[in-house]
């Protein structure tokens, strides 16, 4: 196993599996960076630093550097994928859904159902998306929720360099249309990554922590701080199953259920708004399927109803913390 | 451009089962048994059929929500599409599709869409796949006047430009966009074609309404493409002969337009005087597809009147390939 | 008080504003119909009727007929916004959000919030929605959920022609943007409208049935679906709160939670596909905020996890139904 | 066109301020107390400027991500923007906008904005307001090259076209979108303000580093604009001597790009030279507008570091006129 960030685990999956498959291709905004300059191709290598030395292995053919054009990306993806490719294409911010929705929700997503099931659409789409680095209303967002509720996406958020490398594996071995999420907060992250061909299935949440008292679901970057909430409430000796989700969709519901069935008590960590968000689905979810087993009301931490704003202090206001989890949690457990 | 007799027929026959299926879907709709919003092609039929007559099974097309034409024309199955239109079990796509979303990508089509301007981006991406696989194939995407204004379209013909991809953008003129006029709704110096070509790329211009024109002047676009020069586009001044959609009362054409444009701009019309007057083809031949065509069509209809509904279960399968 | 469809409400409505408000303009596809054409302007004078005659009154300073340009539709209404006007956009199906949703959700959306306040933004967009007439996946989609989870839009379902005057006359005098949302299946319900100056606020539910055995809460097209299933329910002496939202941002919270707390037992019937829907969105708020007096498992009744087939049985089959509304209350009820 | 004296000097002191702005930006953000994206309008002043002298406060301007040059020369509070920037309670927009969304409506500035090609419609639908009161009021939607290409924009050129709205599209084109240059990423057959042409409108072409070719061509197209001809287009060819962003290592230039704009390309210099030349302005003038800028901006600074931290309780205020 090598130790690897995030970034280095995604940059090298892709390599991996461009020469393993040679339908893989790349496609996004300066994903090669200096083409048409004096720098010439490569020059920067990818904004994100998650395709670089992709050009210079695999040629303008199969790594393309396109214009400021998210719908056409989003789109010649989708096309590709009918024609039998297998296209990486990358959203420089997920807030760039916005004007690329239409390709997603109403085409990929949908060409498989609509065409009676004849055809498949193998797109992976890269999503940079999260808040923290000031980077304020339109750079910031957490557009998870709006990709899950599409019927025909599947959503995968990573949250450790080893899932990152199994979950793009994954993605990028199935025929579905597959929203990945990163972290733009997250790329730096250390940790081991499994040599060799390594698959994480989607649907399969991970128990980050276990605890047996209370269940704190959640995902992507609210999983660092739902543990460090159950490191701090574990010196009380109160014990958190922390269930960090991996794909939103599918959605392992049997491990949220199982969990609450156990615990009786429910945190859910969103980093988006609270309207029909992933933490008002997942309450939705347990409300329907786990009644009998709640013991308190369920907790829902989200950020606020409005934008991400600029300032840092009220960035970090508007987000989740791990204080605000662990004081939900501390409400849930004085529920009697 | 000489053709073969059996090119020609071949392309006429195109042309009549996409008129006969288009009258018929008119007069079948009145019943009230076909659901939802058709578009027909009624009069656009040289356009299609002259652009996929140079088309193999593995060069894309991407259609539009007029896309009935293109289906045939690229070889999608007339019987399947009709009991797609109906809705019914074995059509097309398993009648999940209906009018507006018919496909096949086993024969090149990519899709009828019912989102203006959706179409060219994904023939951008088809003409990457191809241009990728190095065997001169190309892609085409369909476009009317009105698409010519959607976002999509214009970052996809860049796009196409930027890339050097082999994607054919085939504009069919037909002058209204819904009830709006092409004058008023398309700004340009020219024409479509000239908006096109400010993207860098070379255009062709050719009467949509005129089998061979549309023909001879796809084989000089397609000659250059396949070669390798990148995209292209083409202007195809073409005519509706119904409604933008079934039930659209047309208060917006003049007085005598329709019957106009039937008499002079028919392409089944122009086809028979030219092979007529060329004596290439007799009439009798020409007759003889006429009539094989009305029973297949007859055949359609009935067939997809007698075939079953879907199962209710088919509601939630084929979201996804793996659950 | 007059009695006309919701159609007429909402053309009459906006007829009545233009004339007040010479600050109020339209802008659409087709909302003239016939310009460019032998037919001329208002040849047809809207696709679904609601903007008819305005071109002949208005003139085409004030009714601005626009190329098949959504984003720059719902753009230019933005612009026309923050300039001082108060423009109504028409996107002749709410699917199209799928091609102009940066102009909604990024930008008329955030206006305010961005620029700290020292602006509005009092567009008006109105959407039409909903599934019902075989438009297949594509043109049917109950887009109301996505719009609700947006900061900064507010969300309005008239379900009656009273509703339909008195929401969109209170839309035209707010200076918040403001979604629309018209039922394609709906525009020929008919009732009575109150005369003159009539004005419904935003957040007050409308209670369509009082029982106070069971909570049906829901919007748009379902409540005529509810009501029917309350009717059925009445037979067997089973009484039904009925609750149209009216509007889902903001939403009548007290308006549902008094009703669970008197039933403890709710029914959440929504149009849309069930992932981060609007049902869940409040299946969270009941099970956060009222779940001391929940009788029984939330129930949500939705469409499924799947676009919108075309054929006449998928789509009967895709759509809830009164009778899945009923049988969910019946389940509601037979839990002990 | 003869320009006053104290039109000239207006002039050559908001160019000072936006560039003494971005430079002092440049060091401050070294210290690592500003948060978030800013991308500096060094190098591009004469373009801003040589616009937005022409207009009033009630024309409309639209901008950019890189904004902070437009919002200058449109009469943005400088001390108010630079709180901003370092995102405090009483900056422009309360903290809550930072260097991508900096807006004043009330001086006609409708916004930055951090999504490329989103402000081109709303230049749009400014100027049908313009338009519907009729007195001669225009909209300006400013481009980059990059933000040519997005579907937006395209859309945005069309709608006014069709709607003869007095919109008039800025693209400056200084060359690189991020870290791609023109040259790869934008199809033409000429240039960018021949692809606006071909949507029918007029266009113009200047030099963007010369504010007096600027400020001409824009009168000429101006005077069109405003006597109701619908909208046009100029081309402004310029430079940014910064990175794409703060933090872009720019390994895309070539040896010695930067020093040579310096040089060869800096507004600045070319506007003393210009009127030293021609005797309008004594030096000594423009030396004590440098120094007069140089108090300004040093206050602006200080300012910001003194001022207060937004509230926390504002992260929910300002969402909605009402609740
Ligand atoms: C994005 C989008 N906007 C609007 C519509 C509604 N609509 C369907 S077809 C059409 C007109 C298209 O005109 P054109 O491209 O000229 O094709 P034609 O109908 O003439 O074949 C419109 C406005 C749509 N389906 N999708
Ligand atoms: C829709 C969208 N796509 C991509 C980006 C990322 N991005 C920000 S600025 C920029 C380049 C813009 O280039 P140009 O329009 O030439 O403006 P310049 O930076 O040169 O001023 C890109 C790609 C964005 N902010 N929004
Ligand atoms: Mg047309
Ligand atoms: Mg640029």
């Amino acid at each position: 196993m090598a130790v690897m960030t995030i970034r280095d685990a995604i940059n090298q999956t892709i390599h991996d599996e461009m020469e393993r498959n040679a339908d893989v291709v790349v496609l996004g905004e300066d994903i090669v960076g200096g083409n048409g300059t004096a720098g010439g191709p490569e020059a920067i290598g990818g904004i994100w630093g998650a395709t670089t030395g992709l050009y210079a292995k695999f040629g303008a053919n199969r790594v393309i550097d396109t214009p400021i054009s998210e719908s056409a990306i989003i789109g010649a993806a989708a096309g590709l994928a009918l024609a039998g490719k297998r296209p990486i294409a990358e959203l420089m911010f997920a807030d760039f859904v916005g004007v690329s929705l239409d390709q997603l929700w109403n085409q990929m997503a949908k060409f498989r159902y609509m065409f009676g099931g004849k055809t498949t659409c193998p797109a992976v789409v890269r999503l940079i998306y999260g808040a923290g680095m000031s980077a304020a209303a339109q750079h910031s967002q957490s557009v998870y929720a709006m990709m899950t509720s599409i019927p025909g996406l599947k959503v995968v958020l990573p949250t450790t360099p080893a899932d990152a490398k199994g979950l793009l594996t994954e993605a990028l071995r199935g025929d579905d249309p597959v929203m990945f999420f990163e972290h733009k907060a997250m790329f730096g992250i250390k940790g081991e990554v499994p040599d060799g061909e390594y698959r994480v299935p989607f649907g399969q949440a991970r128990m980050a922590r276990e605890g047996g008292d209370i269940s704190i679901v959640t995902c992507g970057r609210m999983v660092k701080f739902a543990e460090k909430a159950a490191d701090n409430l574990a010196k009380d000796g109160i014990g958190c199953d922390v269930i960090d989700l991996r794909t939103t969709s599918p959605m392992d519901e049997e491990a949220i259920l199982d969990s609450v069935e156990a615990t009786g008590r429910i945190v859910i960590a969103d980093e988006s708004t609270p309207r029909c968000s992933l933490a008002s689905d997942i309450a939705g979810l347990v409300a329907s399927r786990a009644f009998t087993s709640l013991k308190a009301p369920i907790e829902m931490v989200t950020a606020p109803h409005a934008p991400v704003p600029f300032a840092r202090e009220l960035e970090a206001a508007w987000l989740p913390s791990p204080a605000t989890i662990e004081a939900a949690a501390r409400r849930t457990l004085a529920f009697r | 451009m000489q053709l073969s007799r059996d090119q020609l027929l071949r392309a006429y026959r195109q042309m009549v089962v996409i008129r006969m299926f288009e009258e018929r879907l008119h007069a079948e709709i009145m019943t009230g048994e076909i659901a939802g919003f058709t578009h027909l092609y009624c009069g656009q039929e040289a356009a299609a059929v002259g652009v996929c007559e140079h088309l193999g099974h593995d060069d894309f097309i991407v259609s539009t929500h007029r896309g009935h034409g293109h289906c045939i024309a690229k070889g999608c199955d007339v019987k399947g599409m009709m009991k797609e239109i109906y809705g019914r079990a074995d059509g097309l796509c398993k009648g999940k599709a209906g009018s507006m979303h018919i496909a096949d990508v086993s024969v090149g089509m990519l899709g009828a869409n019912g989102i203006v301007g959706a179409g060219a981006p994904q023939a951008v991406g088809a003409a990457l796949a191809a241009k990728l696989d190095g065997k001169g194939k190309v892609a085409i995407g369909f476009s009317g006047d009105g698409a010519c204004n959607q976002g999509t379209t214009f970052e996809a013909m860049n796009m196409a430009v930027v890339t050097k991809a082999p994607c054919i953008f085939v504009f069919e003129n037909n002058h209204y966009s819904e009830h709006t006029g092409f004058e008023y709704a398309v700004g340009t110096n020219r024409d479509i074609a000239s908006r096109a070509e400010a993207f860098g790329m070379k255009v062709w211009r050719a009467n949509g309404s005129d089998f061979f024109d549309t023909y001879e002047t796809m084989a000089d676009l397609l000659a250059y493409v396949r070669a390798g020069n990148g995209p292209a586009a083409i202007e195809l001044d073409t005519e509706r002969f119904y409604g933008h959609f079934e039930g659209d009362p047309q208060r917006y054409r003049g007085p005598g337009e329709v019957e106009r444009l039937r008499k002079d701009r028919d392409c089944l019309v122009a086809f028979r005087q030219k092979v007529e007057a060329s004596g290439v083809l007799e009439i009798a031949a020409l007759d003889a597809i006429d009539a094989e065509v009305a029973i297949l069509i007859d055949e359609a209809v009935a067939e997809a009147r007698a075939a079953p509904a879907p199962a209710l279960s088919e509601v939630t399968t084929d979201v996804y390939v793996s659950y």
